[in-house]
């Protein structure tokens, strides 16, 4: 029994953790001017690779600029942009996905086969080709990484009206008269919006990797924006004499990752859906071809 | 168990199909005594001589030779050609050949293959058309006149539209007049399609090239001159230069050499500084070649006024960015071309680092700056200006960001453009730029054709100077510099040209580029080229 | 069965003309002009009569769907037009460089299924002891952890500091250890969460139970039951997986400097070489099509469900 | 009739005393019973009455972390309980005695064949090969009433319906010659023609194979249609035992009575009218 109150005890920890990560982050991304001693972007050189101190607690960068700033502004870049991308493809993969379920017919066989269309593609490859072709920056990021994912969530989104649509408690709603939209509303959104959010925060970590890995390629936000992949690009010359440049940005990276990880996890115990996911999940493997939701569920 | 069967047995067939493919894929390069490792960032390319990209230009530089040598004085000196004179009017050369000069497949070397291989250049002339001498030969051909003409065997005569001054220099040019074995012509003669092999007269022959991983070069036994020390030189593709760094570290390269810089360069200056404290390495910088520069658009707001160029060159702390982003390696420039070149030594008085002079010039000009505001504004407009470099030359980034911070001291915005090398390039061409990266192309280059391509509107150059009132001036005296026979007139137009262009604040002088060279203790006789084109890799010799 | 597969054969052929026509839809409604990369890369200075010419001789000026229908029949017949940088054609540069990221694609594969499957069976084994913990630390971490960054710790360590591996390029099988390792970790660590999780749900499925109680023994009863049923839904995990490899490769192939399409298409989108990149996406989706293909038809053929509801429809 | 101490020693299968404990909840507290060959024994009682757990404990089969004590004697002979030893017992497990679960589409793996399990299921106790044959599975399918088993034989589990698929559970008991048959809820989930078609065929093995039947189910129609003795079942307690016209006309336990009374209220009987 000690080993159970133990496991709880640890994970109760790690919750409380990863909710603490996020919420700082979340401040440092909304306060990042207020926090930071510096501005990012300011550049002096005499404070090239200056040691951490009183100043610049965690250093300089090689053109002197405040690495604590730097991150947190980072943090305001990363996090801002892969909060706008879950934005839209919550928004695109909702609309497409309930209005394919719930309406059916040549409706949702359209707009399913424009999601496989999507979904054909190797994600990471079709937004390296988007921003080739559409060029670098945040906002073009933000649409390509956006564009190459929604599809799958249109996909969950579908699966999760179809197979709650058929439940008892929504048909029993239904026989007893209550109209289209209120059946919708009351009986099939909150289930999918609980599901979604598990979803979403188990998948931010995975966009985010997407979006620092196409800035650390040299594909991503333009300069002097900070961003924690370009600020591992950039460093990534240093490496010999000021290795611990490399390793702030990265260990950003997989605490932010991994704390979103351990946060979706603990939302899917909490609400747990458990039922729900595997009638969905069934569903959704018959009709995949690739069934991205296995995937989804290890995470 | 059927399906457990199944599953082992796809492991099993996917095994066998990595390790096929594996041991079909393995090519090695030689290793060894007699090899001595370099890497590029990419292959060299077909070594068309005629040719352009993809090919390039230090490996054409080792297989194929000129008839003349440009040499690091300035001067040329006499190569595949043993000696020339040229007309009194300037427009006829006569060429007299070196004799018992053999192409790498035994073919000899002689006033034929040399007509051979100008006739070739000059069918698609249009491709180089940059080259005042290529546009000078054709000009003759298309009169009904014969630009190259064999008096004998060993003797060729050049004519000329004009009596064009720096003919010797492009001469020497790596590319396009440079020769291909009579034998490796394709059939219908047009190498601008392509070659049969990579054939020339140089120390090097190519032996294998295997893309995306390595070149292999072998000595040529038959070359006429100092033959290369080393048995096989092999290149390897490293496109990045922390790999090379890397590489360099674990000894899978011998020898880092060219251009500084991560990102354009070989390794970035930092890698350079740290091998030069190291000791145990052997480190080398060149002299300067060319110059790191940024033009200053005059035809844009708000670069078009003379007062706001003056204030953007005395805001740079050109020293400070020499010793922290420049390390020392390349020396603060403070003219477009380094006074040792040519005709270039004028004595101009430099814009100084002084942010408060800078400051006073903006404030006469009208520019003030409002209480609690970072930027200069004049009748509600503020002062702002679009920097433009390439997103992924980290060297140009870095430089991008510092002088955005020393525009930001003087009240000046700079708003950061980095962006792919093909937008980049387009705003070159037309003009989209308040300041822009153009680095000058250093010798031979340097000053003739680079003045000659402030004439050409699709080049930065132009682009730059076109707001100022005596632009038509100043091309009127490039045209004329190039073909004036007269030493004393050429030195003053030069002279004029060139003080214009610093006076008017045009262009903002970095520092004077330079190459690198790091190996160890066991490599010797590695000495910089004339030119940073090329590297001299005959005289090496590994321990 | 071959009824599937002839379905699914069939199935192919539109998905590709699809994935063919948003592929050009978002070259041609992109910013870029490919007739002024096209002069750039040929040395010609892009004035507006030349890029006019150049637009002729590329076929832009013409109606786009034209374009298309004219660009398809070159595609199907293999001509993916010319590379503006190298001026060989496209296809054969990609083929030329693709062996190689699909070796390393391969062993990175193959890497994550040998690995994952003994390592999701003991610590579904060895539920809530030291081996589970250990390997559900290990693949939380490994789950979160940036490949790019990976990699470079990698380097950092076992070339620089140890000296053991070799940091970059193609050679031996010791030049591959890192680059799999960077691109299979995220693979691995999700496979291994899944065949765990899998192999969790069906220790307590009935027929496992009803196993038992027939009396066979527990090598029978996990080595069988257990253990296909667990292992028949990786299967559909493979076809994600590849995906995944592919954007790693990219990423592992510019850190080690590995001689394979991603790295050369990287510098193709530098260059804005469109042909080349036209034609690498363009091959990547049609390897993972006909790679997810391949995986439904083994599903299928490993699980009869699929098979016989499947072939029925 | 009540089992006396002499019976119980001859009886095929006899529990003493068994305590299942899940930490401080008892799940089954202190059940003793014996049933014997060539009878039907039923055990009836509410869902979470430990019936289940019961029976999966007889084969040594008791859900992990669980605790479990007592004795169960198959054939004067003791088997393990706990988890760990279940290698030790699967001699006696599936050989002599087999269990019948509910809900059997979900006993069968779905990706094999029902040929697979039977050559699986005969594999582990069989060790020759000789006596491994189609012959000997069709034999067996035969006897649970498959006119053409070869057509069975081939098909997967999700291809058959639950009658069949709880038939086919029987014929692998039969291919293994078992003396003695748990049936834990084995018609629960069929409907009533299949239902009725697997109960005949109980009753038809007990009566011609002197097969010793369980009969685990909260159907009391089921016990009263097939059992000869019932144990009734109460949150882990034995409350009344007996033959089972002995226990359904005269029921001495309330629990009983207040079942009876719900049994034959949902079907219309009036309860004393049947008792009379």
């Amino acid at each position: 029994m000690t080993v159970n109150g133990l496991k709880r005890h640890l994970r109760r920890g790690l919750v409380a953790f990863s909710i603490l990560v996020v919420f700082i982050l979340a401040v440092s991304a909304l306060f990042a001017p207020l926090l930071s001693t510096h501005d990012p972007t300011e550049v002096t050189l005499a404070n090239k690779f200056a040691e951490p101190g009183l100043d610049h607690p965690l250093g300089c960068d090689h053109l002197g600029r405040d690495v604590l700033s730097r991150l947190l502004h980072g943090a305001r870049t990363s996090l801002g942009a892969v909060a706008v991308i879950a934005g839209v493809i919550l928004l695109l993969g909702f609309a497409v996905g309930a209005t394919a379920g719930y309406a059916g017919g040549v409706l949702d066989s359209t707009l399913m086969r424009i999601c496989d269309v999507f979904l054909t593609f190797p994600t990471f490859i079709l937004a390296m080709f988007m921003i080739g072709v559409l060029g670098t920056g945040i906002v073009n990021v933000i649409l390509a990484v956006s564009l190459t994912h929604w599809a799958w969530y249109a996909r969950i989104i579908r699966s999760l009206v179809l197979a709650l649509k058929n439940r008892e408690h929504v048909l029993a709603a239904r026989v007893s008269g209550t109209g289209r939209f209120m059946t919708m509303v009351r009986h099939i959104l909150p289930p999918v919006f609980a599901q979604l959010a598990i979803l979403a925060t188990l998948d931010i970590g995975h966009m985010m990797m997407h979006v620092s890995g196409l800035s650390f390629l040299g594909l991503g936000v333009r300069p002097p924006t900070p961003e924690w992949g370009v600020m591992i690009a950039d460093a990534r010359q240093y490496v010999w004499t000021h290795p611990e440049l490399i390793m702030y940005p990265g260990l950003a990276i997989f605490v932010t990752v991994m704390a979103f990880n351990l946060l979706g996890d603990a939302l899917r115990d909490a609400l747990d859906p458990h039922a729900l996911e595997h009638t969905a999940t069934d569903h959704a493997r018959r009709e995949t071809a690739s069934s991205s939701e296995s995937l989804q569920e290890a995470y | 168990m059927k399906c457990i069967r199944l599953v082992l047995f796809g492991f099993v067939l996917a095994f066998c199909t990595v390790l096929l493919s594996l041991a079909n894929a393995t090519a090695e390069p030689p290793k060894g005594e007699g090899v001595l490792v370099y890497s590029w960032s990419s292959n060299v390319g077909p070594l068309n001589p005629h040719r352009y990209s993809p090919s390039q230009m230090f490996a054409q530089a080792m297989v194929y030779e000129p008839l003349v040598r440009y040499q690091a004085d300035g001067t040329v000196a006499p190569w595949l050609a043993e000696s020339w004179t040229a007309s009194i009017n300037g427009r006829e050369y006569v060429f007299r050949l070196r004799q018992g000069v053999t192409f790498s497949d035994g073919t000899p070397f002689n006033a034929r293959a040399v007509k051979l291989n100008l006739d070739a250049v000059l069918k698609n002339h249009e491709s180089h058309d940059w080259l005042e001498l290529v546009n000078q030969l054709h000009a003759v051909e298309a009169a009904g006149g014969q630009a190259v003409s064999i008096l004998d065997d060993y003797t060729v005569k050049l004519t000329l539209k004009d009596s064009y001054y720096p003919i010797l220099q492009e001469l020497a040019l790596i590319r396009p007049v440079r020769f291909l074995s009579p034998a490796a012509f394709p059939d219908d003669g047009d190498t601008g399609k392509g070659i049969k092999a990579p054939i020339g007269t140089g120390p090097w022959q190519v032996t294998e090239m295997v893309k995306g991983e390595y070149d292999v070069f072998e000595r040529n036994d038959r070359y006429w001159g100092q033959k290369p020390n080393m048995r096989h030189l092999v290149v390897k593709v490293i496109p990045d230069s922390n790999a090379r760094a890397v590489a360099f570290d674990t000894g899978e390269i011998d020898l880092i050499y060219g251009a500084g810089g991560h990102g354009a360069g070989q390794i970035g200056l930092d890698t350079f500084e740290r091998y030069q404290k190291m000791g145990e390495m052997i480190t080398g910088v060149s002299q300067p070649l060319a110059t790191r520069t940024l033009a200053l658009n005059t035809n844009r707001f708000p670069t078009n006024e003379l007062a706001v160029r003056q204030a953007v060159l005395h805001a740079v702390d050109k020293k400070a960015l020499v010793d922290h982003i420049f390390l020392g390696v390349e020396k603060q420039a403070d003219t477009i071309f380094a006074p040792s070149m040519p005709y270039c030594d004028l004595g101009l008085a430099p814009f100084r680092y002084d942010p408060a002079g800078a400051a006073t010039l903006l404030d006469k000009a009208g520019w003030i700056l409002p209480a609690g505001s970072a930027w200069r504004v004049r009748d509600g407009k503020e002062l702002a200006l679009d920097l433009c470099f390439v997103g992924n030359d980290a060297l140009q980034k870095s430089v991008a960001e510092v002088l955005q911070g020393y525009l930001k001291k003087i009240g000046v915005k700079a708003n950061l453009l980095g962006e792919e090398s093909d937008s980049f390039y387009n705003r070159q061409k037309n003009g989209e730029f308040g300041m822009i990266f153009g680095d000058t192309w250093g010798a031979p280059y340097d000053p003739h054709s680079f003045c000659s391509a402030m004439r050409v509107p699709s080049h930065a150059d132009y682009q730059a100077q076109l707001g100022l009132p005596m632009k038509a001036d100043i091309d009127a005296r490039i045209g004329e510099v190039l073909v004036t026979l007269n030493e004393e007139a050429r030195r003053n137009l030069y002279a004029d040209i060139l003080t214009t262009l610093h006076e008017q604040a045009v262009y903002l002088p970095l520092s004077y580029m330079t190459s690198i060279m790091v190996h160890g203790k066991n490599i010797e006789g590695a000495a910089f080229g004339a030119t940073k084109y090329e590297i001299p890799f005959e005289p090496v010799r590994k321990k | 069965m071959l009824r599937y597969i002839l379905k699914r054969l069939a199935m192919l052929a539109p998905i590709l003309l699809t994935v063919s026509l948003v592929v050009f839809g978002i070259l041609r409604l992109g910013e870029g002009d490919p007739a002024m990369s096209y002069l750039r890369m040929s040395n010609i200075p892009p004035t507006d009569q030349a890029l006019a010419v150049a637009r002729a001789e590329l076929g832009l000026d013409r109606p786009l769907h034209e374009q298309y229908l004219d660009w398809l029949g070159c595609a199907v017949q293999g001509d993916f037009g010319r590379s503006y940088v190298t001026k060989n054609p496209v296809l054969e540069e990609i083929f030329y460089y693709l062996p190689n990221t699909l070796i390393l694609a391969g062993a990175s594969l193959l890497f994550t299924l040998v690995l994952s499957v003994p390592l999701g069976m003991v610590s579904a084994l060895k539920k809530d002891q030291l081996p589970d913990h250990l390997t559900r630390g290990l693949s939380f971490f490994g789950v979160s952890m940036p490949n790019f960054w990976f990699g470079f710790i990698l380097v950092w360590v076992f070339s620089i500091q140890l000296g053991w591996l070799p940091p970059m390029g193609k050679g031996g099988p010791a030049h591959m250890v890192m680059p799999v390792l960077t691109m299979s970790l995220m693979s691995l660590c999700i496979n291994t969460r899944l065949i765990r999780a899998n192999m969790l749900d069906n220790m307590h499925a009935r027929y496992v139970l009803y196993a038992r109680a027939r009396g066979l023994p527990e090598s029978v009863v996990v080595g069988r039951h257990v253990m296909t049923n667990s292992l028949i839904p990786v299967i559909t995990a493979v076809g994600m997986h590849v995906g995944e490899l592919f954007g790693g490769a990219v990423i592992a192939e510019s850190i080690f400097a590995w001689p394979g399409v991603g790295r050369y298409a990287v510098s193709a989108i530098y260059n804005r070489d469109f042909p080349v990149m036209q034609c690498f996406i363009l091959v990547m989706t049609t390897i993972f099509v006909t790679m997810n293909l391949i995986v439904d038809i083994c599903y299928a053929w490993l699980d009869p469900r699929i098979r016989y509801e499947g072939g029925g429809q | 009739m009540t089992p006396s101490s002499s019976a119980s020693a001859q009886a095929y299968l006899n529990v003493r005393d068994l305590r299942i404990t899940a930490g401080e909840k008892i799940l089954v507290g202190g059940l003793s019973f014996t049933a014997e060959k060539g009878r039907v024994t039923g055990m009836v009682g509410e869902s979470g009455s430990g019936k289940s757990l019961t029976c999966q404990t007889i084969m040594g089969l008791p859900p992990r972390g669980l605790s479990v004590s007592g004795d169960v004697l198959l054939n004067g002979v003791a088997m393990p309980l706990e988890p760990k030893n279940a290698v030790l017992a699967h001699g006696s497990r599936g050989r002599q005695v087999a269990m019948i679960m509910q809900n059997p589409i979900s006993c069968f793996n779905p990706v094999c064949t029902i040929k697979t399990h039977f050559r699986e299921t005969l594999a582990a106790h069989h060790k020759s090969r000789l006596d491994n044959t189609r012959q000997r599975w069709r034999s067996s399918l035969v006897q649970v009433g498959f006119e053409n088993p070869d057509a069975i034989l081939p098909l997967y589990p999700f291809q058959m319906s639950g009658g069949m698929l709880q038939r086919v559970m029987i014929a692998l008991a039969l291919a293994l010659d078992v003396d003695f048959l748990l049936a834990d809820e084995a018609t629960t989930d069929l409907d009533a023609v299949s239902q009725r078609r697997v109960l005949d065929l109980v009753a038809s093995l007990v009566h011609d194979r002197d097969l010793g039947v369980l009969l685990i189910t909260h159907d009391l129609s089921v016990i009263a249609h097939l059992a000869d003795d019932v144990l009734v079942m109460r949150e882990g307690v034995l409350v009344e035992r007996g033959n089972v016209h002995a226990v359904f006309n005269r029921p001495c336990h309330p629990y009983t009575i207040s079942l009876l009374e719900a049994h034959y209220r949902l079907y219309g009987i009036d309860m004393e009218a049947s008792c009379n």
